[in-house]
């Protein structure tokens, strides 16, 4: 008994397509003619069904309760009397409303129209084996000087990309050189940094590289406190004395 | 019997050889100087004129298709229906009467907002296309339909679509729509 | 004209829309009593003789053909524009700076061999020619470009092409970053 009561108050707002098209679902259903659709009308209708589908407790699109308040306001304009409304021209938003429902119906049966057209694969059928035509491609080649200057960019980045191997250089280390003063400076006066190289010298950067190293390995003996370093005059010669 | 001239047999080979429509400007591009492809196609049309194939024209595209009203009668190939969902379909009818429109355009008038897969779906059908942009705040695309639409619905050009006295003169946008 | 027999429409069409040759008994059991499938499938036959199409049978199987003797004739010309592929590109950028150019020594800036129909898409384009000789082992063939690649970019003459410093000013040469 109870299920055959909810049964009738089934509200399946989910079919629908948003307010307005519950509004011409109801227009419909009530024959109504919507050339000479009275608003007034759809707006109850419109006001029952969300009321009895809130009753059911169905969560409603906040979409339709903004039309719900729209209607409600809108049909309290139009039941006053012209001089007692807050809006002179109820009517003319009304006939809009009425005018976008006929228009909405009527796209509606446009569609209806294009399913009843003889369609493709379903009532037309194509050509079942259809032959291989070759095609010749004779299109003038479109391509502007900008793209040909970045294809150039492109060729060459993409050369200078190429990974160079080195061979290793021998070089002098700084280690080589701290073993080199350590030993060496033993009971030594004060005497020129650079007489500590070492004693073969393959090539000039392998020299310079020495230089560098014994510069390096005298600040940090200097700083260990085990050597004392000075420079009479920029670019002399750097003297060292052991302590 | 009189012999056919070569054009007319080219002509009818090209667009008989392939199942999708052929672009009449590339079937003028086959045929030697002279011979004018729109009057040996309009020629060809009558030949299968209440046969059980037709030449179908539709946007300047040229196709062989079964006479629809043997539909019944081929019930055994497979069909390819299309379901389209009531939203798809007022969607698609909207796209196709006021084309061009854009998404807003087609939310405004339905009164309720589009899922992304409805316009997915007409467009996946290669139904409808994005065609440049309404020249308004936010440059929104416009969306019209296409020829593979046209073929699918047996229509010649959009003017076959069916007269609806509603949308006749009917300002169907306010005037934000500027053109 | 005479109004077509409905079973002749039915089987034109059947074996129009069949992706495979379609059997005779299939044929004769998609007919109303009466009609015979071979005297429609012969006449049918007569009617496209001559024709761009023909309607075949081999092994019991009917099956449209497009006619044999066109087969030279059929082409479909695609006459919307080209891009060049990217090889073809860069190729074609290489002649343009170092010409006159070997192909090996294209290939060796590239880094990759190139496919001969690359090659010969610049030549159909009319954008480079063979001249002269290496005077190598082998003495390859050397390419240039022509005049009428200077006319579509625009070029009053190959100094006209701006030099690779003056390109990287112009943010067109993007240095790859270390990787």
């Amino acid at each position: 008994m109870e299920d055959q009561v909810e049964a009738r108050f089934v509200v399946d707002l989910e079919g629908f397509e948003g307010p307005l098209d519950l509004l011409l679902e109801l227009a419909r259903t009530h024959k109504v003619d919507l050339a000479r659709i009275s608003i007034l009308d759809l707006a109850e209708q419109f006001l029952a069904y969300l009321k009895n589908a809130q009753q059911l407790e169905l969560r409603l699109a906040s979409e339709y309760l903004v039309m719900a308040a729209w209607l409600a306001y809108l049909k309290s304009q139009l039941l006053l009397p012209p001089l007692e409304r807050d809006e002179p021209d109820a009517e003319a938003v009304a006939e809009e409303l009425a005018a976008r429902l006929r228009r909405l119906d009527a796209l509606r049966r446009a569609g209806e129209a294009l399913l009843e057209q003889p369609k493709l694969h379903e009532d037309r059928f194509v050509r079942g084996a259809p032959e291989a035509v070759p095609v010749v491609r004779h299109g003038e080649i479109r391509v502007d000087l900008a793209e040909l200057l970045r294809a150039y960019a492109r060729v060459v980045t993409a050369r200078s990309d190429v990974t160079v191997y080195l061979p290793p250089r021998k070089l002098d280390s700084v280690e080589a050189a701290l073993a080199r003063l350590s030993l060496q400076l033993a009971n030594q006066d004060w005497s020129d940094l650079l007489r500590y190289l070492p004693e073969i010298l393959r090539d000039d950067v392998h020299r310079r590289s020495a230089i560098a190293s014994n510069f390096v390995a005298g600040l940090e003996l200097a700083r260990q406190g085990r050597l004392e370093i000075r420079q009479d005059n920029p670019f002399g010669p750097i003297m060292v004395r052991q302590l | 019997m009189n012999e056919i001239a070569p054009s007319k047999l080219i002509v009818e080979a090209l667009v008989f050889a392939s199942s999708e429509p052929v672009l009449e400007a590339e079937i003028q591009a086959s045929l030697a100087d002279g011979a004018i492809a729109r009057d040996i196609l309009e020629e060809l049309q009558r030949d299968y004129a209440g046969r059980g194939v037709r030449l179908e024209c539709c946007n300047k595209c040229w196709a062989f298709r079964t006479a629809p009203e043997l539909a019944t009668a081929l019930r055994k190939f497979d069909r390819r229906p299309r379901r389209l969902t009531r939203a798809a379909l007022e969607m698609l009818a909207i796209i196709a009467y006021q084309q061009p429109v854009t998404r807003a355009e087609i939310e405004a008038l339905r009164g309720v907002s589009i899922s992304r897969g409805t316009l997915d779906n007409l467009v996946d059908a290669g139904w409808v296309i994005p065609r440049g942009r309404r020249d308004t705040p936010g440059q929104p695309v416009t969306w019209v339909t296409t020829t593979a639409f046209l073929d699918h619905f047996g229509l010649a050009s959009l003017d076959d679509l069916p007269r609806l006295d509603e949308l006749e003169g009917a300002a169907l946008f306010k005037p934000s729509v500027a053109r």
